[in-house]
């Protein structure tokens, strides 16, 4: 599998989509435990980032460079509790991905695991605590595996994308630890993870994007 | 729910057009970020520079709170979210004064990571940073975890101190000193009878029978700790209270800043009642109060319902509440 | 609807306990009737008595409003119902210092009548009182019977005028001047968007639906000059300032005050974004903005919307609104 | 027809008590074109009164007497529109009563008619205003007109019932042009005025009083 910078793009603009969509169940979710607004939220982010891609990074072609772009307005368009978790993840991306206008299934392994990584050394979240981290470290973990299988990108993702959801609907029976639910404690229980879902509606439309093109390519 | 506004994703920018208008003599918006406001005024030299700031929906929280004797800019984030890096480093570097800033918010998630972020890009400045976390929401974490907790209103009496002490003209060491001790001596607890909503989602952050409280709640619509049936006034301020002073002991003799927060839709006579209730009890227990606060201080948009906050005051923190303030939405004499 | 109180009908006496207890340093409550509250401090010696007042439910207005530069003394009624005229011939007799004392309140029936007879009552005692009645609110009846209008926000800068001329150390003649001219030179409209509800009754003042306003509505839930669906707050305060200039023509030059005041519910947000739109329009008439209010200072208990209000200022009404004020809940430096 | 002071104190406190079943439904009719406690207001000054009637008046023998205390002990406690109005007519009809233990028809007549006036001095409203007075003038016409006719206070005043009860009704097809309910113009059509309303319970609780110890000494 070969991704060119647009094609990358593209599936930014996927995810962007789908958070679009769901941004009234997210913040639904949210609503419930903690101050509502995580579907606006990672609306307004992801807005400003798609707003990006078609000015600013239309003819930009250093995938790197484009995850930094995307890193610092995702930031600056929500700060809350996603923006810094967020623009460390695409920071860490972006490194790997320096100087690169196509990616391959190494780069993009590697895309994957250390901006999921990113999540935790910012947010400083553990598995359990009810947050983003249960979607996204399981998911880190199946490409982990998979890339020291030597499974191709593709397979791998789908793996991490499985687990990722699992670990979304684990956080339904978590007792918050981390972020404004924490404040529930036995009350948060029941209650899906706003953020924890999200991150699997990005992995998924990012899957969904890698498949659609799959599609094609086999046409 | 009804909202006198117009496109929803403007808000906070139309809001601080509005307000940056209207309060020119007290603020300016920093030409580097829109999101930016500092005072208007010449401060002494050399003065601390004290930054305040967090999500919007909670004036005078913290716009309102720009001015002599408070203050000297904050960084503005959307409805109930944390301003990210920029804006806060803009504003970090705008009211340096080569003596430093101290940084002072709830203690959020959020905030915590964006402040800590533009405080390390501040330092590759050559802007030295501290910050103190306002923790005085008793319902938000067991006194065991007591760090954990989250700020409420009870960060007025936390940024007042700090705003109070950089304007005498103490260190930035001194002034990081007096916002803990006020915030270690400071306890909030709240109770909720009526949501808010965010703008554009318009909908209710909880919903509450016609005859529920909900104790504890957090001031972003965050459901509380307990919700129970709603109580006469006197009752409610006798459960917040006896929280607060199980959690911090008072002795007789002992004296008291107070603060009856409105949350947005209370009405000030709601709160006078409960305030009235607030006196009784301390006058019983031999507890001085040394000022009182009563109205809106900090609020989440259109929410129902008040917190009550004390704060133990010694000689210093005593001098500190007293100090005066010139701010767009509060002024002392 | 909710409210944190404990038996409706001592609402009022336990507001007033808890609001004399929080402000003492300010207010004090007379023996002779505890609905009469009076400033607690030395004035100048010959200073003319400045009285404004009303129904409770208002706040801060009117008690809020007792302090240096502003009123001398409040007399206190139930909730949306004019005091007797004992506790205002108390408060009168309790601030006139020989020099007579000033009526200001809001033009209504009740308010009317009781302060007439209070003032007849003071007479008796050779106290001399005037009366200026607050007309301010366009929509409660045509230009052509201007003398027909209620008091609404607009209240607040005849208030405040008064209170400043007689803290200047004006004559009672001259005091009523200027409170007459005040009131001349001001206008206000407001929009509701949800009731309120008295203590007794917890029954909304009003239905609303889900996307309808009410423009013109009084200050007590009274229901306004018209109904329609909620619009963007832009036209909204293009509707309401439309009907106050065409009321009260403005030119090119002229300056003004400008209040935009809370009804009760309404965010510090919203209202921010309603003055901004205010001064876009003013400045594209080139109409200066003076000074600027915004925020509660009117209130209908938890009432949800907003008013405008205008004053034109000449030199003499910009000094009165410049002069300092030191109050309960409202302090100007 | 004689009525004792402690007879004429009963009558009022039968007022009082019909103006507290009544509360509710006054408030309702001042929510639809006033501030919405007209029912509030009454009943806290008629229990005021209520309140004086059993302790400082409870030995009084004087109507004059009483109805003075009853002025101004409603007025204090309410003040409002009603507060000077009711007192007004309380202070004129005290008059007429001055050191009268026992009351005629005679007496009972000019009680009424002075109080009934006494609004009117008080609150200068017309006929046609959408006040208490379009109940009360009609039925102060009614009363003069059977008192010059020589009738029985009781006929008298039951013709003074019927045609304050008319007064009542025909508020609800004026525009207002006195109180709070002026504001609305047209949108005042329609609903009748609650302070005309109330003035009907207290005319026709009276009557009720009336009747009710004529029934007793007939038996
Ligand atoms: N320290 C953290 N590490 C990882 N994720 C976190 C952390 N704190 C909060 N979150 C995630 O953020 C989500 C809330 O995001 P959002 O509602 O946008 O921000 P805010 O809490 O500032 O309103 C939570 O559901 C949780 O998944
Ligand atoms: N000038 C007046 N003359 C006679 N009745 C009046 C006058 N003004 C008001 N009223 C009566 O008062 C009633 C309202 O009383 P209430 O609701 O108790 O007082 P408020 O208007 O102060 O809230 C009206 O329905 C009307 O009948
Ligand atoms: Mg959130
Ligand atoms: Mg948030
Ligand atoms: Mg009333
Ligand atoms: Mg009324």
């Amino acid at each position: 599998m070969l991704i060119k910078a647009d094609s990358f793009k593209q599936a930014l603009k996927d995810i962007a989509n789908k958070i679009e969509v769901e941004k009234e169940y997210l913040s639904e979710l949210d609503r419930a435990i903690g101050d509502g607004d995580h579907g606006v939220t990672m609306s307004i982010g992801w807005k400003a980032v798609v707003e990006k891609l078609n000015t600013d990074l239309k003819e930009e072609e250093d995938c790197g460079e484009i995850c930094k772009v995307v890193a610092k307005t995702f930031l600056n368009a929500v700060g809350s509790s996603v923006g810094p978790l967020y623009a460390t993840a695409f920071l860490r991306g972006s490194k790997v991905l320096q100087g690169k206008t196509e990616l391959n299934d190494e780069d993009l392994y590697k895309f994957w695991i250390s901006a999921g990584k990113g999540i935790q050394e910012r947010g400083k979240a553990e598995v359990g605590d009810k947050t983003m981290w249960d979607t996204i470290s399981p998911a880190v973990q199946a490409l982990e595996q998979s890339y020291e299988q030597g499974e191709d990108f593709l397979t791998g993702f789908r793996k991490a994308v499985a687990s990722g959801e699992e670990g979304m609907k684990s956080t339904k029976d978590m007792i918050s630890k981390k972020g404004r639910s924490s404040r529930l404690g036995e009350r948060s229980l029941g209650n899906q993870d706003p953020g924890a879902t999200s991150a699997y509606f990005i992995l998924s439309a990012f899957l969904q994007y890698l498949e659609n093109t799959q599609l094609k390519h086999n046409v | 729910m009804k909202k006198l506004i117009n496109n929803p994703e403007l808000v906070v920018d139309e809001m601080l057009e509005g307000f940056v208008k209207a309060h020119s003599q007290y603020v300016r918006q920093l030409p580097e970020n829109k999101r930016s406001i500092v005072i208007n005024r010449e401060t002494r030299p050399g003065k601390v520079g004290v930054v305040i700031g967090g999500g919007s929906g909670h004036k005078p929280a913290f716009i309102g709170y720009i001015g002599e004797g408070l203050a000297d800019g904050v960084p503005v984030g959307n409805i109930f979210a944390s301003p990210p890096p920029d804006p806060i480093l803009e504003v970090t570097k705008a009211v340096d004064k080569g003596t430093g800033v101290i940084y002072l918010y709830g203690n959020y998630a959020g905030d915590c990571m964006n402040f800590d972020m533009a405080a390390e890009l501040a330092e590759l400045e050559n802007i030295r940073v501290e910050t103190v976390r306002v923790t005085d929401d008793v319902a938000s974490a067991p006194n065991s975890e007591i760090e954990k907790r989250r700020g409420i209103a009870g960060g007025f009496f936390v940024y007042k101190a700090a705003g109070a002490a950089a304007a005498m003209g103490h260190s930035l060491d001194e002034v990081v000193r007096l916002a803990k001790k006020a915030n270690d001596n400071t306890r909030t607890m709240g109770v909720a009878l009526t949501p808010c909503s965010i703008p554009q989602t318009r909908k209710p952050s909880f919903e509450l029978g016609e005859n529920e409280m909900e104790i504890g709640l957090g001031v972003h619509g965050e459901p509380g700790v307990e919700r129970g049936e709603l109580k006469p006034a006197d009752e409610v301020a006798d459960r917040l209270l006896n929280t607060i002073l199980a959690d911090m002991p008072l002795e007789k003799g002992d004296r008291v800043a107070v603060l009856v927060n409105g949350l947005g839709s209370t009405p000030y006579l709601e709160l006078y009642i409960m305030f009235r209730r607030v006196s009784q009890v301390l006058a019983e227990k031999g507890i001085e109060i040394y000022r009182s606060y009563v109205g809106e201080y900090v609020t989440s948009l259109e929410m129902g319902g008040c917190s009550i906050t004390l704060m133990k005051l010694d000689e210093e923190l005593a001098q500190l509440v007293d100090y005066p303030a010139d701010c767009p939405m509060f002024v002392q004499k």
